[in-house]
């Protein structure tokens, strides 16, 4: 079920969404536990997300770090091959780069250069992403990078739905997760069913459907995404949003067959142009599509630049409606 | 009250005129923040001007500072201009950084102000490095790093600190001890009590002074910039200290005790300078209150030249990426 | 002038042409010093590059530091951005995932953050590459990660000559370089002039003209895919190899041309598929020359594995001249 | 020769017959590198093997150990089978990972040996967690996390000690200070003669041994694992020590002062305990002449296994890349 099908359910925010998702994993299995920089009582996560989980799973399952990046991943890491699954929150994405060797060489690696005799179920909370006015260090988006490491998996949620679907699916999966959310998405609301459930990995979304042109966005860009459809539709454009959901696995099968039908693409994520997620999702349709490509291939993303401070700059750099709607339009 | 060897006058008002505008300087900021002309997040430096004051009067233009998240002090402390500070928290064209560092990425190379970094301790081996261009250029300058109690766990502290004690360069490492990264206690993070503690891994001096006396702050940076002008290498400097406000923003600071709150709050490096002045004597009111309206002169000033300045063109957002 | 055109000149290995641009570039300017790991006399860099350099410069400007990746790169910048020209050298070049913070977020962002207002003149040095049965820590190529950080400049030479005159045009550049070295070329010969010269940047070098498919090579594929091409002569098939020499700036210009003229494409490097270089190349192509293109584009690289120990484990996953010319036959 | 708490003559046996076992381990591997039987690399332990013996002797088979590039020794200490050792060295489908991981990534996590990593100071953050792991499931286990001299120098020795004393985890670190990192010595790289003084940064208690003394080892990572098992938290153990060979491969250590080396290499742990054992009476000679016999046998057995057994197929690359 989409996201966007589920318009009876009570709305909750992506931010109560992970919430629930980590509440009820924590219930449901003693081995989970949480660490990182300020999750617990006296700030409950730079986004709260971790509001009110010390104080019901107390301090040991809840657990305040040290600036210490690499030792929160790695202790992670310790803990999953010695029967936990840890849930680290790196409290902005951008400082990942701090944790690099443990994330890229370490967590993803551990499995395969041993021989499969462990594995690391843990999972990595980090918000990305721009349009915060909070600059080059808090505003990165990074999945290319993640995407590009064997031995992990890449979790990016679009909705609240899927956001604590995907969190669940992500706390019981036995690899480590890279759970990358976006800062501007904490607030929004959308559906969530009470009842239990999980979004699996490597399902993509089709968030609308359409003839003319598909979209392939993940994160925040996918409301954006919907958005210029909406707009495209009022001049008889009709455009298919695909929302991958995890970019590892990815749904090639989805993305593919859309364009077959389509015949025309524009990608549109977050992060700077170069060798970023639009590329891979380009060059696998170079490969499989190409027969079907009535257009060369768009991608909207932001230029290569860090992102600049101050809004004038920003608004700038990030890929809004206009830009979606300029490349729908020059595929067409 | 310790006695500290006999600074000049024109020091000691410069040390009170440098703290003023830092105080006046950021509650300005804070107010206009909540007034939403600033965009994104603050972090400010109310509280411990002592610190940056303290060291900086010991620098000269041509010695560097690194800074952080916390970092208009230490811009103002090292001789920034007010007006372009300001400008750059606005995000306006005429900041330091043309709008595209803002409140955590405030630079001033033109009197040796390195930059701010949002990345907690990541200034630490930068400032080493500082320390090895001036080593490798013979030079007598120096280099202060300022940096937080929080930021001492991380593994740049350890390995920046190592590798300019390794090379004895010219740097002095200041741990602005607030005794909160954000809303976690140092109690919380670390089985001691004083970071400076912590020297004595790398085989260097580690001293531990009261940061809201700013003279105290001043001769212990003396001695050790002394130590590194004279090759001796670098010192640990721990600054204990305590915000004013909370970590950013809106954060009210509840985790902070109510007691230990007060106590520190009494402990204001300002008006504590200020009645030290007057009762040695070293500066009568009226001089006092003239660095004051001066101060709140400069700082209207800076406000309004942020407030008149143009905002970028947001093609500009394309420049600066490569030399 | 390309490598294969110098017939006449001396030959010398990848090696001694790096040590040859390292050392007439700090008798040129003094403000040109060495920093790394085991850099210096006792060892001369884990790959003997250095070698006589400390002897000849002294240990003020060859130093030898401790393992601290990130205050090696955290002091280069630092000495940068005060009027040094730093080479630091990371002894592999996956151990940089401990310095991925003062590169991707100091570095290459100093710049731009600040306005403007200074350079950062360092080049970093890293050998990368499989090959060496030194398993999954020793082995990666992470080209692509550096080019989707702007602010950074990617070189790859595949030669002694791109080698040297490479190298000197990067530390001779005011911006941060990361120069990737193959760890199976040092030992590898070829023609290097005795008189100076620079290989500027963003201008890939045609390795071979041909006419019926375009190869995109990078590093120490260059060489298997020139084996490759030479193989496919006998078979009738013509060849083109373009080295792109640096990954950021890349010369798309050349890439496309060839393409253009060719109408197939097969882009081989090292490094895992998903989201490496290939993709960014293959998503240029799609936007820019997809109406030239007469076949899907390939792209042949490592899968997405860490790198095995065992020889028989990592031959099977490394790129070599028959997946070459399987999938430049693929294509025709 | 100092006293050491009375051990069981099956303990010391077990002492002498494991450092034995490393040492003709580690010497057959050196003679097959050279013929070109091994792939890659090598760095092999021999010299420090007081070390891992002296540690794991007080381990369980449910505790844990972290290892590292010069990981051998540790397999064989915590009770790993030396010939899936050896198959993994050869690089075979036998060996313990398959033939994926090879001489510096072997692990065996029947034997709560977690895994050797090729990245200096990467596996001390994951004793670390080892640590948290126990705490939370609340039993009685230890972990050791063996690193290098050079190690001590990597964030993640600053990061991943704090957060364990932080927190009071049973982990023991045990620094095996050889005097260098490769060519470079602790000196060149460090401002202090014991790295086990770096503890105090952490509030734990840190102890420097002979690490060329087994007995000294074993007494001294008793006392730290019965705190670590006590709830008292972490102890960071240093073992100076000496390795007979260069670093790696074909390193003929030129680097190290001529008299330096004789005298270290005189200090050589096993002929020394084996005197030791000689001389208290502990052993007679015949029973360590079959001590010697069995360990010869057991591995020539394990080269053999490791000869005969068979490659992984290509195709394996592909496994084990998720769970
Ligand atoms: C490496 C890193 N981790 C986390 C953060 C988020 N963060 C910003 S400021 C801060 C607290 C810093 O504490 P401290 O170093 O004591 O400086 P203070 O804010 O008290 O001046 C944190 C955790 C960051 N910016 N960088
Ligand atoms: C992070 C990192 N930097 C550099 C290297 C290359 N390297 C491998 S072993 C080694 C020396 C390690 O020294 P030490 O920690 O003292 O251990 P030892 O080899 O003496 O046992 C170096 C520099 C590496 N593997 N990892
Ligand atoms: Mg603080
Ligand atoms: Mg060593």
């Amino acid at each position: 079920m989409s996201t966007l099908e589920a318009d009876a359910m009570r709305e909750i925010t992506y931010c109560d969404a992970l919430r629930e998702a980590l509440r009820e994993e924590m219930l449901r299995d003693d081995r989970v536990f949480l660490l990182g920089e300020d999750v617990g009582k006296h700030w409950h996560g730079a986004f709260k997300v971790s509001r009110g989980l010390a104080e019901e799973f107390g301090e040991e399952r809840v657990r305040d770090t040290p600036i210490s990046e690499s030792a929160i991943v790695g202790a992670a890491i310790g803990a999953a091959i010695t029967g936990m699954r840890p849930i680290a929150e790196i409290m902005f994405g951008d400082l990942s780069t701090l944790a690099m060797d443990q994330i890229a060489n370490q967590a993803a690696k551990i499995r395969y250069m041993f021989g499969g005799q462990t594995a690391v179920p843990m999972v990595v909370r980090m918000p990305f992403g721009a349009g915060a006015s909070v600059a080059a260090h808090h505003s990165q988006s990074l999945e290319a990078w993640f995407m590009h490491v064997p031995g992990l998996l890449v979790a990016v949620p679009s909705t609240p739905y899927d956001a604590k679907g995907l969190l669940k699916t992500a706390i019981r999966n036995d690899n480590p997760v890279m759970f990358f959310e976006h800062k501007l998405l904490y607030g929004m609301k959308g559906s969530v069913p009470e009842d239990e459930y999980l979004v699996p990995f490597g399902e993509a979304d089709v968030k609308r459907s359409g003839k003319d042109v598909t979209i392939v966005a993940t994160l925040f860009m996918v409301h954006k995404a919907l958005a210029a459809a909406e707009a495209l539709a009022k001049d008889g454009v009709s455009v298919e949003v695909i929302d991958p959901r995890t970019l590892t696995p990815l749904d090639t099968e989805t993305i593919v067959n859309s364009v077959k039908k389509t015949g025309r693409v524009v990608i549109v994520t977050e992060g700077c142009r170069t060798a970023g997620v639009g590329a891979e999702v380009a060059a696998i349709l170079a490969e499989e599509a190409i027969d079907y490509l009535d257009a060369p291939i768009k991608r909207v993303a932001e230029p290569d630049t860090p992102i600049p401070f101050s809004p004038v700059l920003e608004n700038f750099v990030i890929p809004d409606e206009k830009k979606i709607i300029k490349a729908v339009k020059d595929v067409l | 009250m310790e006695t500290y060897p006999l600074l000049e006058k024109e020091k000691l008002k410069e040390l009170y005129r440098k703290m003023l505008e830092i105080r006046r300087f950021e509650d300005t900021v804070f107010e206009l923040f909540g007034k939403n002309l600033i965009p994104g997040t603050i972090h400010l430096y109310a509280g411990e001007e002592a610190v940056a004051v303290g060291v900086c009067a010991n620098l000269r233009k041509d010695d560097y500072i690194t800074s952080t998240h916390r970092g208009h002090g230490h811009c103002i402390a090292k001789g920034a201009q007010l007006k372009r500070i300001m400008a750059e928290i606005f995000g306006k064209k005429t900041g330091y950084c043309k709008g595209k560092g803002g409140s955590m990425h405030i630079a001033d190379f033109s009197v040796g102000m390195l930059g701010a970094t949002a990345v907690v301790g990541a200034g630490i081996p930068i400032a080493t490095g500082a320390g090895l261009s001036i080593k490798l250029r013979g030079t007598d300058q120096a280099a202060a790093c300022f940096f937080g109690d929080g930021a001492s766990n991380q593994g740049t502290f350890h390995e920046g600190i190592n590798l300019a004690a390794t090379w004895s360069l010219p740097v002095i490492y200041v741990c602005e001890n607030n005794l909160y990264a954000m809303g976690t206690s140092q109690s919380a993070v670390m089985r001691i009590k004083d970071v400076a503690d912590r020297a004595s891994s790398y085989g260097i001096p580690g001293v531990t002074v009261d940061g809201n006396d700013v003279l105290a702050v001043y001769n212990a940076a003396n001695e050790a910039i002394k130590r590194a002008r004279a090759g001796k290498g670098p010192t640990l400097l721990e600054c204990k200290t305590y915000r004013r406000r909370g970590h950013s923003r809106f954060d009210p600071a509840t985790y902070r005790p109510e007691e230990e709150a007060e106590a520190w709050l009494k402990r204001d490096p300002l008006p504590r300078f200020r009645t030290q002045l007057l009762e040695t004597a070293a500066l009568t009111l009226e001089e006092i209150t003239r660095v004051e309206e001066a101060v709140s002169a400069a700082v209207e000033a800076a406000v309004q030249f942020a407030m008149e300045s143009p905002y970028p063109t947001p093609e500009e957002a394309l420049d600066d990426v490569y030399a």
